[in-house]
C-alpha cells in the first residue's frame, strides 16, 4: 500500500527496491521501503564564521529572526522559497544541506535594500545574501552564477580603465556565460533606437566601443585595487579552507 | 508581486483557490462548514486553550521524524482559524499523526495536538473528504472485524500474504493456526476467527451501540459496500440471537414440563 | 531664490555617457535654463555599482571614494550631485561608511596612498541628487514662475526605484520631517513636476524595484518586476512614468521591449526623465532634451498633448 | 542532583559516576533547602482537577455509581505523577483483554494469568466483553465519543455484574485492563463523561437499551488499572517465586505512550524506581527480579505503532521502531531485550525488525512484555506458558543467557501440540467459567 | 513612642525596609529563618547580578552589612514567626525561638522558592549530572571554580540553556513567567564564553523577555559580543546516549524537528512561591493569591497591602521579582508601615 502522505516525504528520503527478496520472502516496493529522519542530528558551527567571514556577510551573527527582510523582499513576492531570513538562520546554525537545497536561489538577490532597509539589527541581508551565494560558489556547490558573471565582468573592466562602457559589458557578459549576442529582444531595442537615433549619435556610440572611456592616471589605482583583491581571494580562500 | 497585475482577473471573492495548486477551490460555506464542526465538537474546548508556538509538540512528535508534519502547525490553523489551512491540512497532514499523545503529554498549554487531529479526522469523515477514504480503503479488512464482532483483529488475519514484511517467523513453530491456538492455556483464546471468544450477545450489543452513536452513519458516508456488508453480517447474527433465545424459551418451557 | 547650489559638482557616472545619453542632455540643459552651474569632476572614475560591491564592499567604497577625493582636492565646491542613483547612492555610502568603520577608512587610505592621490574623509563633499539640486536650488515656486509649457493634462506616475531612498542609514537628511524627503514615499520629483503643471497619479510602485541588478543575468525576474510597474503605472492611469535613474529608466525600456517580444505582453506606457519633462515645461526643445534617444519614444504622446 | 553510583544513573555498568567531592556535593544541591514534592504545585487540587472528585460529587447528585475498589479487592496504594494515591485492586480481578495481544501474543495475556495463579489472585476470564475499540478510532477516525464511551460502560458493566454466574455480589470482580491503549482511552473518556451531562444523557440512553444501567444510572469505575500497575504493586511477591538469577541481563525499558502519556496525572511514579523521574511500572518489576535496567536516549520515544500506520503505511512504523527504538536499544545499550508493556509497542517491535535486512539495518533484539519476562524468570514454561513462539525475534540467545534449555522446551512444547490435536488441552483456568451468559453457559 | 516594626525576611526587599527604617530613625525587628541575612542571591551563593553586574557577595553583602551594623535593627536570625496576634499599632510575634515582641505592623519579605527542577524530569536533572541549573551555574562561578561538567570536571565544549524551565507550563502547575530568568540566562552565557571562550552557548527560548534596558544590556550584546546562539524551541526532552547530552526539539524557525548532543544542559529555573507560604499565611493571617504567592491589594491605595490590617508585603513573595525592585518595594514598603502604624496607634488609644 503506497504511502498516503508521500508529498510530505522527501524523495531522497525514501529508500525503495523495485525488487527484493529476503529468506525466501518477496518483500519488494513498498512491503521494504524506508524512510529516513528529517530530523537535524548537529550543528555546523563552522558555517557562520565562514559566511562571516565572506563580503557582505560580516554582520550574520546579529540577526534575531524577526523576518522583516523576508517580509520586504522583492524576489520573495515571486518565489516564495526565496527566503532571507530563513537562510540567514540556516547558516547561522549550520544546516548546511537545507541551505544547498536553495542554492541555485541564493544569488538571484536583486539588491533592491528594502530588507537592509527593514533589518532592526543591521544584518544587511544583502550582502549577507551574496556572502552565501559565494560561499555556495567557493565551496564548489555551484556554478559561477550568471550574476556573478556579470559583476565579475563589471569588475574587470573597472579594474582596467577606471570605467564602464555598457555595449562591452553586455558583449563580454554573454561571451563569459556562453550566450548568443543576437537575442531578439535585444535586436528589437536596437531596431527602435536606431529609427530615431541620430546618426551623430550612433557614431558616438560606435566609437565609444571602440575607443573604451578611460580615467587618465589610473595605472596606479589599478594596480593598488589588483593588489588588494589578491588579498582579498586568500583571505576568503583561507576562511573556507581552501587551497 | 506587490499588486495585482490587471490582467490577472480577481478571484470570485466566495472562493479561495490556492494560487499554486492545480485544485479545484473548495466553497467558503464548506471552508465554514468544516470549521464549525471541528469548533463544535465536544474534544475541541478539552484540547485547545491557546498556543505558545513553542514547538514542544513537534519536538516530541514521531511522526515530524519523517513527515513534513507538525502538530504545532495543526494548532497554529485552528487557533488562527486559517480555514485554507485547516483544509489543506485535512488533505494528507492529518493523517500522519501516529496518535501516541506525546505532544498531549508535553504542552505547557495543556493542549492536546494529538486529540485535535482527531476531531479532524472525524470531521474529514463527517464531510465524506476523499483523503479520509483513501485512508480508510487499506484499513477496511480490520474495521469489518472490529465492527461486526467486538475484536479489532484476528489471528487468521495475520498470514504472511498481508504481512511479508513481518518475515518468515511470525510463527516459530511449525503447527497448524488452530492446533497452536489451542496451545494457549487459556480457553477464551481458542479462537481463529476472533482474537477471543466473544459471546453473541455481545456482539449484537455492540452493534446497538454502532448503530445508536451514529457510527453506521460514518461507515455509510465512507465506504457504502462495507456498510452493506456489515449489515447483513449483524442482521444475520441477530435473527440468530432471536433464534437462539426462542430455543431457550422452548427449553424453559419444557423444563416447565417436566 | 537661495544661493544654495548654484553651482555644484557634477558626477555623471558612467551610464549619462552611455545609454543614460538623454538624462546627461537634459540635466544640463535644465541646470543652464535655471541658471545653474555644473561643473564636472575632472577624470572621475566609475562608482562601482552595484557590482563591484558583490566582489568585495571595499574596493568600491574606494573607488567612490576617489571621486569624492577629486571633488575635495580640486574643486573649488563643497556640494557634488550625481543624477544616477546609483552613483548617488554609492557616493552616499562610502561617506557613511567611511565616517562609521574604521575597516572602510583604512581600506580607502591604504588604496589611496598606492594609487598616489589624496584620501578622502568623512564631511568633506555633500552628495546631493539632481531633485535635491533643483529643488533646493530653485524649488516649486522657482518651477512655476518659469514655466513656459505647463505640463497641464500630462498624467505622471514617479519612480524613483531602490538606491535613491534604501538604506535609511545612508541618508541621514531624510525622513526628517515635514519638507525634508522621505525614504517610504520620496515626493521630491512629484513636487516639481507638480509645479510644472503635470497631474501627479498615485502611484503606489514609486520604490519599487525594476530588478535592474539582474537585467541581463536574470532577464525573466527583471521582466516580471517591470512589467509590473508598467501594468500598475497604466491602471493608475499614467501616460508617462518620470524617471530620475539611468539605470531604471533603460530597464524600463529594455524590458517594456522583451515582455512584448518574449512574452507578447504590450504596454503602452512612455518613460521619461523628470529633467526631460522639466525642460519641456521650461521652454527648452525636445531635441536638446534628447527626447529621440528614448527607445520609448514618447514624442507622438507628447505632441498630441500640444506639449512639441 | 543523583551522584551515587547506587541511584539510577541510566547506562548500567559503566555508567559515569559523577565523583563530585562531598563539599561540591552540598554546594551543587544546598539551594534546594527543602525537597520539594513532585509536582508540588499540583497536590494542590485548587489548581488541578482530580476526576474522581468529580466523580463523589455525581454520585452524590444521584446521577452516577461509583465500581468502588473494596477492600476485598485487597488494594494497593500507589502514588501517581503529582502524589495522589491511587488504589490497586489485587484480587478478584475482571480480566478485560486486549485485542491485539490476544491475537497475535497470546504469551502475553496467558503469562500474566499464569502469575496470578502463582500469587494465589482470583480472577474471570470471560467471553462477554468487546475490544475497546479505540484503535480502531485513532487509525481510521470512525468512531466517536459516544460510541467509546458506550463500549468502555458496556465493558465496565459486565464487569460490575460478571459474578453473579457465579452466584456472587455484582462489583465482586473488578476490572483490570489488558491493553494500553484501552487504559488511555478509557481514563480520557471517563474524563470527558464526568465533563459533559451531555455525552452523559446520549451514554445513558443507549445502555438503558442495553440494560446496563445500575438503578438507572451509569457505572463509572473508581479506579481505571492497567494490568502493568498491578504487577509493579505485586512486584515484590513475584520476585519471591523467582527461579532464575537475571543479574546478568540488560533490559531496556519501552514505556508505552497510552499508559504514561495520555491522563498523565493518573499513571504511577515511585520514588524507589529511577528517583520517582519515569514512570515506574515495568521498570519497578525487572529491577525488583534483579536485571540491569538500561538507559538510552530515546527511551521517551513511540514504537512507531501509528494505528493506522501499523496496518496500512508500514513503511514509518519499521523505520522508526527500528531508528529510533531497535537500533539504539542494540547499539547504545547494548540490550539483551527491550521490556514493554502495550500491545502494539511489543507487535510493533517484534514484528519490524526482520525486514530491517532490506537496508543493511540487521538487528535481533528480543521483545516482550513485563509480564511474559516476569513469568519466565519465575519458571513459567517458555513455550506452554509464555508462548514465545509466536515472537518473530529471536529470544533463544537470551533464554541461553538466562540458562534456560529451549531446545528441550521446545521438544516438549511440540509433543504437548499433539496431545492438543488429540484434545488434550491444558488451561490455566476452568473453562466453564469463561462463559458467564448466553449459549454455553453453565452455572 | 511607637513600636518596633517587624520585618520578616533577611534577602534583598527585607534588608531594604530595615535600611529604609533606620536612615528615618525607625526601630525595627528583622527574622530571618536562616542562619544568616542576604537571602537567595547569598545564600544560594548567586554570582554577579543583573543589571548591576556587581558580585552578590559585594551587592548584598553590603546591604547586610549596613542592617547589621545599624543600631536600629534588632536582627534575630536563625528564628521563624509562629504566631502573630494583635491589632495595627499593637502586634505581638512569638518567635520560633521562645521570644517575644511588641510591633506595630509587620512586612513580609519572605520571598520565594527555586523551582525543584526534579520537577520536569523529563527535561534530565535528576538523572544526568550534566544537567543542571542556572543556580548551580552561578555557584560555579561565585566559587571561583569556573564552569565544568559535574560529571567528570572538564570543560564544556557545547552549552545548552533551556528558559521557562518551571514557568509558563501548565504541565506543572507554574503558568506564570518568572521575570529574570531571560536576563540571567544571558548574563549566564555571557559568563561562559568569557571563561571558556571555544565553548559554544546555545539558548533555547519561547520568547525572549529581557525588558527594558536589558534588551540592550543582556539580548544584544550576548549577541553581538559573546555569539550567544537562541534557538526558537521548547526542548521536549534531555536524555543521554551514554556519552553527551541530546537536546530533542523542534527548530520552529525551520519547522524541523532537531536532536542535538551537548556537554551541559542548564536549566534557568524559575521562581515559585515560597514553599512555606501556606504557613506563613497562617501565622500571619494573610491570604494568597491562587498561585500561592502572598496576595496584596492594588498598588493605587498604598503599597503591599495585605489582606490584613497592618501586615505588609514586599518583593518576591508578591510573585516573580527582580532585585532591583525586591529593594525598590522594600523601601517603599516600609513607608506604607511607617506611615499606618502611628496612626493606627493613635486609633487604638
Amino acid at each position: 500500500m503506497p504511502i498516503h502522505e508521500k508529498s510530505l516525504i522527501r524523495p531522497e528520503d525514501l529508500t525503495e527496491h523495485e525488487a527484493l527478496e529476503i529468506d525466501g520472502v518477496d518483500v519488494s516496493g513498498h512491503w521494504s521501503t524506508f524512510i529516513e529522519t528529517r530530523v537535524v542530528s548537529d550543528y555546523n558551527e563552522r558555517m557562520e564564521e565562514e559566511i562571516a567571514a565572506l563580503p557582505g556577510g560580516e554582520y550574520i551573527h546579529r540577526c534575531w529572526q524577526c523576518s522583516a527582510c523576508t517580509n520586504v523582499c522583492t524576489v520573495n513576492d515571486l518565489n516564495p522559497d526565496f527566503n532571507p531570513r530563513y537562510w540567514i538562520y540556516l547558516a547561522r546554525m549550520g544546516f548546511e544541506k537545507e541551505l544547498l537545497r536553495d542554492k541555485d536561489l541564493l544569488w538571484q538577490c536583486v539588491s533592491c535594500h528594502k530588507c537592509t532597509h527593514a533589518c532592526p539589527r543591521e544584518v544587511v541581508p544583502e550582502g549577507v545574501m551574496k556572502a552565501m551565494a559565494t560561499w555556495a560558489e567557493l565551496k564548489g556547490h555551484t556554478a559561477v552564477s550568471p550574476s556573478a558573471s556579470f559583476d565579475a565582468e563589471f569588475t574587470e573592466q573597472i579594474v582596467a580603465t577606471g570605467k564602464i562602457e555598457e555595449g562591452r559589458i553586455i558583449r563580454g557578459f554573454f561571451k563569459r556565460t556562453g550566450q548568443p549576442l543576437r537575442q531578439a529582444w535585444l535586436m528589437e531595442m536596437s531596431l527602435r533606437l536606431a529609427k530615431h537615433l541620430p546618426i551623430l549619435m550612433g557614431i558616438k556610440m560606435a566609437l565609444a566601443a571602440l575607443f573604451r572611456p578611460r580615467t587618465r592616471n589610473w595605472g596606479k589605482s589599478q594596480a593598488a585595487i589588483e593588489e588588494y583583491l589578491v588579498e582579498r581571494d586568500a583571505a576568503n580562500k583561507r576562511a573556507l579552507n581552501l587551497d | 508581486m506587490t499588486t495585482s497585475a490587471p490582467s490577472n482577473a480577481k478571484a470570485n471573492a466566495t472562493v479561495i483557490a490556492d494560487p499554486v495548486s492545480a485544485d479545484a477551490p473548495v466553497d467558503r460555506e464548506e471552508l465554514e462548514q468544516i470549521f464549525d464542526d471541528i469548533s463544535s465538537h465536544p474534544r475541541y474546548d478539552h484540547e485547545l486553550n491557546g498556543c505558545l508556538n513553542c514547538g514542544i509538540c513537534t519536538a516530541t512528535c514521531p511522526s515530524a521524524h519523517y513527515y513534513d508534519y507538525s502538530p504545532r502547525e495543526i494548532v497554529q490553523l485552528l487557533w488562527t482559524e486559517n480555514l485554507e489551512g485547516i483544509h489543506d491540512a485535512m488533505q494528507e497532514k492529518i493523517w500522519a499523526c501516529a496518535q501516541c499523545y506525546t505532544c498531549a503529554a508535553r504542552c505547557p498549554f495543556g493542549n492536546s495536538p494529538g486529540g485535535l487531529v482527531m476531531v479532524m479526522r472525524e470531521v474529514a469523515i463527517k464531510h465524506g473528504m476523499e483523503s479520509a477514504k483513501e485512508v480508510l480503503r487499506p484499513f477496511s479488512r480490520v474495521m469489518l472485524k472490529v465492527m461486526s464482532t467486538g475484536n479489532q483483529l484476528a489471528p487468521n488475519m495475520i498470514t504472511p500474504d498481508h504481512f511479508p514484511d513481518w518475515g518468515p517467523n511470525i510463527s516459530k513453530v511449525e503447527a497448524p493456526l488452530n492446533i497452536l491456538r489451542k496451545a494457549i492455556p487459556m480457553p477464551t483464546l481458542h479462537t481463529l476467527e476472533t482474537a477471543w471468544a466473544v459471546n453473541l450477545k455481545t456482539s449484537i450489543e455492540l452493534y446497538t451501540i454502532w448503530e445508536d452513536s451514529g457510527v453506521l452513519d460514518q461507515l455509510e458516508t465512507m465506504d457504502e459496500n462495507l456498510f452493506d456488508v456489515v449489515v447483513d453480517i449483524m442482521d444475520e447474527k441477530r435473527e440468530d440471537y432471536e433464534d437462539w433465545l426462542e430455543e431457550q424459551d422452548d427449553d424453559d418451557d419444557d423444563d416447565d414440563d417436566d | 531664490m537661495s544661493e544654495k547650489y548654484k553651482t555644484v559638482a557634477y558626477y555623471p557616472g558612467c551610464a549619462l555617457e552611455g545609454t543614460g545619453h538623454g538624462y546627461n542632455r537634459s540635466t544640463k540643459a535644465v541646470g543652464k535654463k535655471l541658471g545653474l552651474n555644473l561643473v564636472e569632476v575632472p577624470n572621475w572614475n566609475c562608482c562601482g555599482a552595484m557590482e563591484v560591491k558583490n566582489i568585495d564592499p571595499e574596493i568600491q567604497n574606494y573607488l567612490s571614494a576617489r571621486n569624492l577625493g577629486i571633488v575635495a582636492e580640486k574643486m573649488n565646491v563643497d556640494t557634488v550631485m550625481a543624477p544616477c542613483n546609483g552613483c548617488y547612492h554609492n557616493l552616499k555610502k562610502v561617506e557613511h561608511d567611511i565616517a562609521k568603520k574604521p575597516k572602510t577608512q583604512e581600506v580607502v587610505d591604504r588604496l589611496s596612498q598606492k594609487a598616489g592621490h589624496a584620501t578622502y574623509q568623512a564631511g568633506q563633499v555633500e552628495t546631493i541628487h539632481a531633485l535635491d539640486w533643483i529643488k533646493d536650488a530653485i524649488g516649486e515656486d522657482g518651477i512655476r514662475a518659469r514655466i513656459k509649457n505647463s505640463l497641464k493634462g500630462l498624467k505622471v506616475a514617479n519612480y524613483y526605484g531602490c538606491m535613491y531612498t534604501r538604506p535609511r542609514n545612508i541618508f541621514p537628511e531624510k525622513d526628517q520631517g515635514p519638507g525634508s524627503e522621505s525614504t517610504y514615499k520620496p515626493h521630491y520629483m512629484d513636487d516639481l513636476l507638480a509645479a510644472a503643471g503635470a497631474e501627479i497619479v498615485d502611484y503606489p510602485l514609486k520604490t519599487a524595484c525594476c530588478g535592474g541588478a539582474h537585467t541581463l543575468a536574470d532577464s525573466d525576474t527583471s521582466t516580471k518586476l517591470v512589467l509590473n510597474l508598467l501594468q500598475t503605472a497604466e491602471v493608475c492611469g499614467a501616460d508617462i512614468i518620470a524617471t530620475e535613474c539611468p539605470t531604471c529608466h533603460s530597464g524600463l525600456e529594455m524590458h517594456q521591449v522583451r515582455a512584448e517580444t518574449e512574452h507578447g505582453i504590450k504596454t503602452n506606457v512612455k518613460m521619461l526623465y523628470f529633467t526631460q519633462l522639466l525642460g519641456l515645461a521650461l521652454g527648452i526643445s525636445g531635441r536638446k532634451l534628447g527626447l529621440q534617444e528614448n527607445v520609448s519614444d514618447a514624442r507622438g504622446l507628447l505632441k498630441e498633448k500640444g506639449l512639441l | 542532583m543523583s551522584n551515587s553510583g547506587e541511584k539510577f544513573t541510566g547506562h548500567g555498568e559503566e555508567w559515569r559516576d559523577a565523583k563530585l567531592s562531598a563539599q561540591d556535593a552540598a554546594t551543587a544541591t544546598s539551594w534546594v533547602e527543602l525537597k520539594i514534592d513532585k509536582r508540588a504545585m499540583l497536590t494542590n487540587k485548587d489548581r488541578v482537577e482530580d476526576v474522581r472528585d468529580a466523580m463523589w460529587e455525581l454520585e452524590k447528585d444521584g446521577e452516577i455509581i461509583v465500581h468502588r475498589v473494596g477492600d476485598q479487592h485487597e488494594p494497593v496504594m500507589a502514588k501517581t505523577l503529582y502524589g495522589w494515591d491511587k488504589k490497586i485492586p489485587t484480587n478478584q480481578l475482571w480480566h478485560h483483554k486486549s485485542c491485539g495481544q490476544c491475537g497475535n501474543i497470546p504469551g502475553y495475556p496467558a503469562s500474566l494469568l499464569w502469575l496470578m495463579n502463582q500469587t494465589g489472585t482470583r480472577y474471570l476470564d470471560e467471553t462477554d466483553q468487546t475490544s475497546c475499540t479505540a484503535w480502531n478510532y485513532h487509525g481510521s477516525g470512525i468512531g466517536n465519543i459516544v460510541s467509546l464511551a458506550a463500549v468502555f460502560l458496556r465493558n465496565f458493566h459486565q464487569a460490575y455484574v460478571s459474578a453473579q454466574a457465579e452466584g456472587l455480589d455484582p462489583g465482586y470482580y473488578y476490572p483490570l485492563v489488558h491493553c494500553g491503549t484501552s487504559f488511555g482511552n478509557y481514563k480520557e473518556i471517563r474524563h470527558f463523561l464526568m465533563h459533559s451531562a451531555e455525552l452523559r444523557e446520549q451514554v445513558r440512553k443507549i445502555l438503558a437499551k442495553l440494560d446496563r444501567l445500575i438503578d438507572g444510572k451509569l457505572l463509572i469505575p473508581e479506579e481505571i488499572v492497567h494490568y502493568s500497575e498491578w504487577l509493579h504493586v505485586m512486584r515484590q511477591r513475584i520476585a519471591a517465586k523467582q527461579q532464575i538469577d537475571a543479574s546478568s541481563l540488560r533490559v531496556t525499558i519501552h514505556p508505552a505512550c497510552h499508559v504514561y502519556k495520555m491522563v498523565p496525572e493518573d499513571v504511577i511514579y515511585d520514588d524507589d524506581v529511577l528517583d520517582g523521574n519515569r514512570v515506574a511500572v515495568s521498570t519497578g518489576i525487572m529491577q525488583e527480579m534483579g536485571t540491569q535496567v538500561i538507559d538510552y536516549s530515546t527511551w521517551y520515544d513511540c514504537c512507531g505503532f501509528g494505528f493506522r500506520h501499523i496496518i496500512s503505511e508500514r513503511e514509518f512504523t519499521r523505520s522508526f521502531a527500528i531508528d529510533r527504538k531497535i537500533k539504539v536499544a542494540v547499539e547504545e545499550a547494548h540490550a539483551d531485550v527491550m521490556v514493554g508493556h502495550d500491545t502494539g509497542c511489543i507487535t510493533t517491535l517484534d514484528k519490524n525488525q526482520w525486514i530491517g535486512k532490506a537496508v543493511g539495518k540487521d538487528y535481533a533484539l528480543p521483545v516482550m512484555a513485563d509480564c511474559q519476562m516476569a513469568a519466565l524468570l519465575c519458571g513459567a514454561h517458555p513455550y506452554k506458558i509464555v508462548q514465545l513462539h509466536w515472537h518473530a525475534s529471536p529470544f533463544e540467545g537470551l533464554m541461553e543467557k538466562l540458562g534456560i534449555d529451549w531446545q528441550t522446551a521446545k521438544a516438549e512444547f511440540e509433543a504437548y501440540l499433539e496431545d492438543v490435536a488429540e484434545g488434550k488441552i491444558e488451561t490455566l483456568y476452568d473453562p466453564k467459567r469463561a462463559i458467564t451468559s448466553g449459549e454455553g453457559y453453565q452455572r | 513612642m511607637t513600636e518596633p516594626i517587624l520585618i520578616v525576611g533577611g534577602g534583598p526587599a527585607g534588608l531594604s525596609a530595615a535600611q529604609a527604617l533606620s536612615a528615618v530613625g525607625r526601630n525595627s525587628i528583622l527574622v530571618e529563618k536562616e542562619d544568616r541575612l542576604g537571602g537567595a542571591p547569598i545564600i544560594s551563593g548567586y554570582a554577579k547580578l543583573v543589571p548591576s553586574d556587581e558580585w552578590a557577595k559585594d551587592a548584598i553583602g553590603g546591604m547586610v552589612s549596613r542592617v547589621a551594623e545599624s543600631d536600629l535593627v534588632d536582627v534575630r536570625s536563625g528564628a521563624r514567626v509562629t504566631e502573630f496576634t494583635g491589632a495595627p499599632g499593637a502586634f505581638t510575634a512569638t518567635l520560633s525561638n521562645g521570644e517575644s515582641c511588641q510591633v506595630s505592623a509587620a512586612i513580609l519579605a519572605t520571598g520565594f522558592t527555586h523551582f525543584d527542577s526534579i520537577n520536569k524530569p523529563e527535561w534530565g536533572f535528576g538523572t544526568y549530572p550534566d544537567v543542571v541549573t542556572t543556580v548551580q551555574v552561578e555557584q560555579m562561578i561565585s566559587s571561583g571554580k569556573g564552569v565544568y561538567c559535574p560529571s567528570d570536571g572538564r570543560a564544556p565544549e557545547r552549552v545548552a540553556i533551556l528558559l521557562c524551565v518551571g514557568s509558563r507550563d501548565r504541565q506543572i502547575g507554574r503558568e506564570w513567567c518568572s521575570k529574570i530568568c531571560c536576563t540571567v540566562s544571558a548574563n549566564i552565557a555571557m559568563e561562559i564564553r568569557e571563561q571558556l571562550p571555544e565553548c559554544s552557548v546555545y539558548i533555547y527560548y519561547m520568547d525572549i523577555r529581557t525588558f527594558g534596558l536589558n534588551e540592550i544590556k543582556y539580548y544584544w550584546r550576548s549577541q553581538e559580543e559573546y555569539r550567544v546562539k537562541y534557538i526558537k524551541s521548547r526542548v521536549a526532552e534531555v536524555t543521554s546516549d551514554g556519552n553527551r547530552l541530546l537536546i530533542k526539539g523542534e527548530d520552529t524557525l525551520v519547522k524541523r524537528p532537531i536532536a542535538i548532543p551537548f556537554d551541559m544542559v542548564v536549566h534557568a529555573i524559575g521562581m515559585d512561591p515560597n514553599v512555606e507560604n501556606d504557613s506563613i499565611a497562617k501565622v500571619f493571617g494573610v491570604d494568597l493569591q491562587a498561585e500561592g504567592n502572598i496576595a496584596h491589594q492594588s498598588n493605587y491605595g498604598g503599597t503591599g497591602v495585605t489582606s490584613r490590617p497592618g501586615v505588609f508585603v514586599a518583593g518576591a513573595a508578591i510573585g516573580p521579582e527582580t532585585i532591583d525592585d525586591s529593594i525598590a518595594q522594600g523601601q517603599a514598603v516600609a513607608m506604607s508601615a511607617m506611615a499606618l502604624s502611628p496612626l493606627a496607634a493613635a486609633a487604638a488609644e
